[in-house]
This record gives structure tokens, C-alpha cells and sequence, in this order.
């Protein structure tokens, strides 16, 4: 293992501590317990959006608190869940009287840690609401299991509702919009090389020199299936397949692109996906009216890149659209 | 042998050196089926734990010792483990009550009440390939064994083996709670983490009370 | 090697088609030749900004064209520099009579091909100017060699020119910003792991599991020194001492901090390596008054840095903050 | 022999063919001290330059094919090498200007032009640890064996020969231009990939004469 650390028990702490060196324009930063606050939270009368999760799938999340998206981010340790106190914390941090919004990955382990803080934070006389991220396709059968996971559509779940939030939509609004991003966003991954959790040492799960997993978790979590290297288009195909089919996505609607690079992977590969991906969409009559492309939901070291489609009409355009100022997502301003 | 809060304390600080010498080895389990963070995050939550123990007034229940467990555990392991075993602990501490020792019975009542609080909040069946398939058959081992009106150390004994065949019986089992249940078939043939945490817990609670 | 890329042969033009899928709000894109071009090229009376060189360094340099920046890019093949044509092709095409600088990084096959363009645009009438771009203090002794290498720096000439030129500077005043950011700009790098070629198909070098590269080039060309792996604040120090010795940087000034990722190093490890790089300056008596931390000049998926200190005056920290509208970096529109 | 026109499209044919064949090694060579591309580069110049001969008038002179294969060779190879080759072919088809065939002489004029276009371009000196390593030795050679009153074969096989033992030359040097340049001693031990490819050229020069 080769990483640019110091002790692997201080990682969370020395890269937020970084982030702070770097961004104080932006966020201030609280270090017992750790989060990440907007730098002139808590805004009156606005909703308060929180998120949080375990470290290492950066910029997720401490790089979208900022104007118009997130208000707090919680970090815990790499790829564990923040325990219930920072989260608390932080929700105290961004109220402003009209209620916070807890926009939380399905993980068992994020759905309990915000669940308990957000009893604590309403025992506090705080109005709090979560909404739970599942946009994975890869997972089946989900209604016997702990339900899809939460992964890259998460971004634009926050990008989206953090508009809304900024431009004073009430807690009820907000949480309405949240879900609809949620329940109009499909994504799919596929890792080629694993990554490895500073404290373990050692690679999460073993490919061979021709092998990736198709369906790969933001943790390194084993996916759908195991197969051959193939040219990047095939690998396109097959993670667009099961986005496409599930909600379903048809011939006549807008849509946002979102080709996410899992941390290892050159930008250059992740073109070359969207290139592909774009081309299958065109073929189907769906249009592609926005775009991301880039590293925004990572897993460490990770190669591999997931895509998500997002069904758009003209309120989630708009906010996208809508200006943005945080480390890694910003226009308008 | 007494269940009071001496035996409480020694339980909980052979935990940590037992999860401590486990680490790497629950990181393992975890990271064939899970994320491989669970030796970490139980290592963090109970080396927590030691230095409160220290700082104990001399005058204190086992109650009051599983409730700060229950908390610097919520407050430190995070991740599923985290909120499920600090649950398990506060419900624990809540059975046992005031009380300065814990006779079969309210031993009984603590094991239920901590399985009982795991599955409020994980709503885990058995079988589901979770902690709960470790939990449950201790309860019931150990309610058997009380029932037959035998003393603390046997009932402690009963559980912590049925804990431990518990965790062994997860490795056939497809995961439906979890990280595991992400991966359906391919889980089969791997321990679930959290139920070989749960029987180095309650072995280390038997040992303890054999060693004192 | 695994890649997410089809055929070889194909990396570069597959890339570009997907930025044009992607990005055609900002940039148009030649296929034959291959360049990229901002929307509303050629601004007429603006000076246009071209530069260019060899794919793998992505966003670098397709990915900086656009308002207040780049008004067009030639990438060439993976780490080989562009053909003239191109080159003259781009610089036709932003050419709006107020003549054109390239921003050419130090390499013998950059420059001669530059050069070649240059004399053949010149030959059309056009005044085509050029600045050489060499701000790695990893290379020794540069009398007596090639001189020092193009790298990371390129982004902050870059910006900053952008700017000076869209705020309406002549020629020659484009050249003086261009040339002043070159000479107040010092870089040094490491890398952690090799970067593969997709046409080699084979790792750049080889480093031992233990092993690091200080002083690496963006082409995964060896540096200074290998070394053991060394905890990231000492390496951040190894980094950091010839940078500031170099110009000299002193007491009082102040800097804006550029932490660059090779394309495979985590974003949590980058900011772990600004938070000592600050701390260094902090002690020193230098203020960072800007920052920039991520993948900006990368060398394909290797894992490393690279830091870069500018010192800034005021014109430069106004022209930083100028408005860009680019693929990999935007602000204040 | 004769070095007409038909000699010299077969001198680039077999350039091609060589240059394919070696193209894996000139890439190591160039990893080695390099960015990893010299033989990738030089393949795609050459096999861009095949069709094209295909497309050639009937009439036409060794120094128009040498033209055509400058301006293909700076419009396709890129990097350091192309720039630099091309001007090579460039000027070298300046030399034999319209002549139907090149006579020892004009050969001897045709590769002293050639070595000056890249020192023209690069301002390498012997002993830099570039082509030029190759190049000169080549012209020096040929200049003697053309001053001794030999033929074109003769004076064709003294710059070969010079040329690889030029190329073999560059290996206990420190690099002062290109890449390599970077290196500082760390190069020394290692082939210099453009004096190696200039070797390949100059010795299929040789050898499709030999052949014809
Ligand atoms: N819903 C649940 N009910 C009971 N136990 C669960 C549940 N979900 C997970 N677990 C237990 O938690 C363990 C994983 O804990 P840990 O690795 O620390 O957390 P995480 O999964 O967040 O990384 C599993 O092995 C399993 O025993
Ligand atoms: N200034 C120079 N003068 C002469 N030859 C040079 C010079 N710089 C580089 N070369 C030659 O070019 C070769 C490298 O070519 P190539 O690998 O194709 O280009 P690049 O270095 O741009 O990747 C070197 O091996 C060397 O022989
Ligand atoms: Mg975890
Ligand atoms: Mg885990
Ligand atoms: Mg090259
Ligand atoms: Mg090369």
C-alpha cells in the first residue's frame, strides 16, 4: 500500500484539516466533532441540508457544502458511517429556523447514525427529515435485502435539493424535491482495479489482470457480476442496460448525464465513457441536456466509473442550473 | 461466581483486548462480504471505552458500566455496529436496572433485552446473516439453561457456545441485511462479521468470570 | 493493463468526441484535424490563446477552453506532442486580428512543433507569439540540458493570461502576464506508482512496493531520486524546500498554493498534502492567499503530486479571480 | 548501383517495415530514458507514408520523394522526432534539388544536409545523447569513403556501419538534450532512441540497395 498519509488513524482529520487550509473562503470546519459547515451557516430562515457518510468517496461530501448546495457535511472515518454526535452537532450548526434536511445514504450503518441524531436533534425542538439515497440498479431483488444503495446520484440529489433549499423553498418542499431527484436518478458502476482502506492495508476485494466487477459499491463492495475485460463501449452497455430498463427511461425525455470517475481512473477513459453513453442515449430518442463528468464520488484509489441518468423536466433543470459555490461544483458565481 | 460490577468491568476490558487481538481478523471477514471496516470500527469503539473505565466512580452498578458502554460506542464506532451494539448495550443496561449484581435470571433479561434492542433497530430476522444469527440463539441457549436452574457460569457458558455455533451457522446463509445482501449467492461460504464479534463478546464474558 | 478505452489507436478521438458530447455549451471541437475551440471563437479584437501537447495530462488542456482562459487546445497523441497542423489549424480558427499567443510547456517536441506552426501561421499574417512555459525545479542543472519542464504551473499561466486577455490586453501585454506568472510559478512532483500508455500497453518505470519517485515528470518520466516511502509530510517537505529556495519565496509574500493529483491519488491525499504544504508556508512567514487543490495536470492514472507556489501581486490575484468558464474550471459566471 | 528514384521509395518501404518490426524496442528504449513513444511515433510516420507513395506520378525524382516524406513525417509524427526528422528529409530533398539520381557526391551532400536541418532544429552537439550521435559519425564516414573515390554502396555501408556504432556510442552517456536530458547520470547505460532509429534508417538505405 502506497498512499500520501501520515498515520492511518489520522487521515480523516489531516485531510480536513487540509480542506480547511484550502477552502476557508467557503466552509469553516469544526474538529470535535468533525464537520464541515458553510461558512455563514446557519442562513435564517432556510433549510438547513446536512450529509454526511464515511470518508474517502471525496469530493463527497465536504466538497459540496457551499452556497446553494450543502450547508453541512459529517466525515467519518474512511468508509464508515459518522457516529450519531457530529451528526447532531452539525444539524445544530445550519439550523435557521426553518428545519434541516438529512440527505443520507442507504447504509445501514448512515440510515441508524442519522436516525439517532436526528432523535436527539428533534428532542432539541429541531425539525428534522431525512431522505434516503438508492439509486443503484445493481442491486436485485431488493425488497429482501438492506434495499439498493446509495451512490453517485447522490450528488445530484444534493446539487439539486440544495437549490431549492437556497432559493426558500419551505422543509416540506425540500424534501419533496429531494425525493423527486431520488426517485427520477439510476446509476451503475464498474470497477477494474480495487482500492484500499488506509487502516486495513490491503486491497478490498481481488481482480485479476483481465477481470472487472460490474455493479462495484462506492466501498468496494463486491457487484453484479465478474467478467472479462471488454472494450470500454461494451462496458457502457452493459451499465446502461439496467439504468435505462428500470426506471424506465424512454424515447422523448431529457435527461442529465453524469459519467462519475471512481478515483483511479483517467479523465481521458472517463470520455470515452461518456462518449458512448451519450450515443446510446441519442439512439433511443432520449436527449442529453446537462452533463457531469469528473471524479465526484469516489472510492479512494478505485478505477472504475459509474453512470447516472437523471429524467429532467424544467424544475430540476432550473436548479440545477441554479448558481453553485462549493470546492468542487461551482457556476454562477 | 457473582455477576456484579467488578465481573462487568473485567467482561468489558477483556472485550477490548480480545477484539484488538481480532481486528485484522474481523477486517477480513468484512471485507469478503462487507467493506472490511468492522475489526476497525470494534476496535475503536471498545480501546474508547477503557480509558472511562478508569475514571469509574468506586461506587457504581453493572448498569451504569453497560450504559457508558452503550454510549461511547454510539458516539465512537459509527457504521452499522456502532448504532446496533450501542442499542444492544443501553437496553442491557436498562434490563439489569439498579441492581448491584446480576442473578441467571436477570442475566437472561439482559442477553434478550440487548438482541431485542438490536432488532428495533436493524430489523433483522435470524437467518438474515447478521449479528442477530449469533444473538438469538445465545438468548435462547441461555434461557434454557436458566430455566434448568443453573447458576450464572453455565448460563453464561450455554450462550457463548451458541453464540459461536450461531456465527459458524451464518457461513451457508445468503445475506438479507447488511452490506452482505448486496451480494446474494455470492456471500455463501463467508462468516458475517458482526456475528463473530457477537461470540468473542459473549465468550469473553464467560472467560472472565472463569479467570476471576 | 486495464483501461476503460476501446481501441488503442482510438483513445485520443474517442475522448475529444465525448468532450464535444458533453461540453458543447462552451467548446466546439475539429476532428480533422483534431482541435478544440471555444464556442464563440474567434473573439474578434481579443488576443487568442492556444496551447496544446501531448493527451494523458487531461483537463490540461482541453479541458481549460473557454471564457477567460483558453480559446482553443490541439491535443496530440498520448504524451507526444501535436503535428503543426493542428496547431496552425487552432490558431487560424482564434485568430481575431489581434493576434495569438501559444502557451508552449518545455518540451523539445512541443516547442519544435509549435515553432513550425508559428512560422506557418506568421507566413499567413497572423502574429503569433509564443511563451515556453518551464516551471519544474525538479530538473537540475538546466544550462546544460533541455532546460526545465512544462508542468503543473501551465494551469495558473494559463488562467491568468486567460484572463489578461479577455479583459481587452494587447499582444504584447498578453506576453508580459504570461511571461511574469512563468517566472513567479516553481513546481516539483512525486509519484507513487507508474502510468500506463495505453499504446505500451507496459508501466512507464517500475517502482518497488516501497518505493517513490521524487521529482517526477508528467510524462512519467524519471526525477530526481527514489526513495523509500516516507509519511506524506515528509515528503510534502522534500517537495516543498527547492520550490521555495528556488525563486527565492520569502517572509511576507504571498501565494497562491496549487496541489496537483497525477490522476490516480485519492482527493482525501491531496488534501492531506496541502495541509502540511500550508503549514510549511505558514511557519515561513508566507501567506496562501489562493488555492487550488485536484487533478488538473495529470499523467494518465499514475499516483503522485505535485505542488506549485506562485507568488502573487495584485494584478495576479485579480486576474485569478477573473470569471472562467471552462470544463474543469469555473467561476464567477 | 544506382540511387534513383526507385531506390529511394524502396529505402522508405523497408524504412517502414523495419521502423514496424522495431517498434516495441524503440518504445523501451524510450521508456527507458524517455516518455516511452520514439517507436509508436515513428511507426505512424512511416505507415502514413506508404499509401502515399502508392499515390506517386510515374515521373518523378528521388528529392520530391524525400519532400513527401518530410512534410508526412512533420504532419504525422509529432513529438521531438517529428519536427526533427522531417526537417532531416526536408532538407536532404533540398540537396539532391531535381536530379534523377544521387551520386556519391550528392549522397554525401544529402546526408550532411539532413544532419545540419536537425542540428538546425534541436541545436544538439555531439555527445548530447541524440540522433545527432548516429548522424554525424555517418556523414563523417561517408564524406571519407566518397573522398577515397568509392561507389554509393560503399559510401551507403561506411555511414551505416558509423551510424550503429554511433548509436552503441550514446549508451555511457549523460543526456544534454531531450528528454533523457532530465536524467542527469541516470541515463548513462542506456541507447539513446533516436540514435537508434537513425541507425535503422541509414542501414536500410544500405540494404534495399543491396538487395535491388
Ligand atoms: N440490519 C441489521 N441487523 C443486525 N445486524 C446488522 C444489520 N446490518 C448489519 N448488521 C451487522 O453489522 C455488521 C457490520 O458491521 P460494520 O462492518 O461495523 O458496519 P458497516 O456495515 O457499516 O461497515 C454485519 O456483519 C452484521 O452482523
Ligand atoms: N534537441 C534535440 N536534437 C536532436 N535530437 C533530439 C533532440 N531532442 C530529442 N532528440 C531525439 O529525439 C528522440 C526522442 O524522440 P521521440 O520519443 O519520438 O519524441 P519525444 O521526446 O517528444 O517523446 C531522442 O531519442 C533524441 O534522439
Ligand atoms: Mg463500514
Ligand atoms: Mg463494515
Ligand atoms: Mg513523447
Ligand atoms: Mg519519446
Amino acid at each position: 500500500m502506497k498512499k500520501l498519509i501520515n498515520d492511518p488513524k489520522n487521515v480523516v482529520n489531516d485531510a480536513v484539516a487540509g480542506f480547511e487550509a484550502a477552502h476557508g473562503d467557503i466552509v469553516r470546519i469544526s474538529h470535535d466533532p468533525v464537520y464541515i459547515v458553510r461558512n455563514d451557516a446557519p442562513v435564517q430562515g432556510k433549510v438547513g441540508i446536512v450529509s454526511g457518510g464515511g470518508s474517502g468517496h471525496e469530493p463527497l461530501h465536504g466538497g459540496f457544502v457551499g452556497y446553494g448546495m450543502l450547508d453541512a457535511a459529517v466525515p467519518g472515518a474512511v468508509f464508515t458511517s459518522p457516529t450519531p454526535d457530529p451528526i447532531l452537532a452539525a444539524t445544530q450548526a445550519v439550523d435557521g429556523g426553518a428545519g434541516v434536511l438529512h440527505i443520507v445514504k442507504n447504509y445501514t450503518g448512515d440510515v441508524l447514525n442519522f436516525e439517532t441524531a436526528a432523535d436527539l436533534a428533534s428532542a432539541e425542538g429541531i425539525d428534522v427529515r431525512a431522505v434516503i439515497i438508492n439509486d443503484d440498479v445493481a442491486v436485485k431483488d431488493s425488497l429482501y435485502t438492506a434495499g439498493r444503495r446509495g451512490v453517485a446520484g447522490t450528488v445530484l440529489v444534493e446539487k439539486i435539493t440544495g437549490a431549492a433549499a437556497e432559493r426558500g423553498d419551505d422543509l416540506d418542499a425540500v424534501v419533496t424535491v429531494a425525493e423527486k431527484v431520488n426517485s427520477r436518478v439510476r446509476t451503475m458502476g464498474v470497477a477494474l482495479t480495487p482500492c484500499v482502506v488506509p487502516h486495513a492495508g490491503e486491497p478490498s476485494f481481488v481482480l485479476a489482470d483481465d477481470e472487472i466487477e460490474i455493479g462495484i459499491g462506492i466501498h468496494g463492495e463486491p457487484g453484479r457480476e465478474r467478467i472479462k475485460l471488454e472494450p470500454a463501449d461494451a462496458i457502457v452497455d452493459r451499465l446502461l442496460g439496467p439504468i435505462l430498463e428500470d426506471l424506465p427511461f424512454v424515447s422523448g425525455d431529457e435527461v442529465l448525464l453524469f459519467v462519475n470517475g471512481m478515483g483511479g481512473t483517467p479523465q481521458i477513459e472517463l470520455y470515452i465513457v461518456f462518449r458512448r453513453a451519450a450515443e446510446v442515449l441519442k439512439e433511443k430518442g432520449i436527449t442529453v441536456t446537462r452533463s457531469l463528468v469528473g471524479n465526484y464520488t469516489t472510492s479512494l484509489e478505485m478505477a472504475g466509473t459509474s453512470i447516472s441518468v437523471l429524467k429532467l423536466d424544467d424544475e430540476l433543470t432550473g436548479l440545477w442550473d441554479a448558481p453553485v459555490q462549493t470546492a468542487a461544483l461551482r457556476w454562477g458565481r | 461466581p457473582t455477576l456484579d460490577t467488578a465481573w462487568t468491568v473485567r467482561w468489558i476490558r477483556r472485550s477490548a483486548e480480545v477484539l484488538a487481538a481480532n481486528r485484522a481478523a474481523l477486517n477480513t471477514l468484512d471485507r469478503e462480504i462487507g467493506d472490511g471496516d468492522h475489526g476497525e470500527n470494534m476496535d475503536r469503539g471498545f480501546q474508547a471505552i477503557l480509558p472511562k473505565l478508569d475514571a469509574l466512580p468506586d461506587e457504581t452498578t453493572p448498569g451504569a458500566v453497560l450504559k457508558l458502554v452503550a454510549t461511547t460506542l454510539i458516539s465512537t464506532v459509527g457504521g452499522a455496529a456502532g448504532p446496533l451494539y450501542g442499542t444492544a448495550f443501553l437496553k442491557a443496561s436498562g434490563a439489569v436496572g439498579d441492581a448491584e449484581w446480576v442473578d441467571a435470571a436477570a442475566l437472561v433479561s439482559l442477553l434478550a433485552a440487548a438482541r431485542d434492542g438490536i432488532v428495533l433497530r436493524g430489523k433483522a430476522d435470524e437467518g438474515d446473516k447478521t449479528m442477530i444469527d449469533a444473538w438469538t440463539p445465545a438468548v435462547n441457549a441461555a434461557l434454557s439453561a436458566q430455566a434448568a436452574g443453573t447458576g450464572v457460569d453455565v448460563v453464561l457458558l450455554a450462550a457463548a457456545d451458541a453464540a459461536a455455533r450461531g456465527a459458524q451457522a451464518t457461513e451457508p446463509l445468503v445475506a438479507r441485511k447488511g452490506r452482505a445482501s448486496y451480494l446474494g449467492e455470492r456471500a455463501i461460504g463467508h462468516r458475517d462479521p458482526g456475528s463473530q464479534s457477537t461470540s468473542l463478546l459473549l465468550r469473553a464474558a464467560f472467560d472472565v468470570l472463569a479467570t476471576a
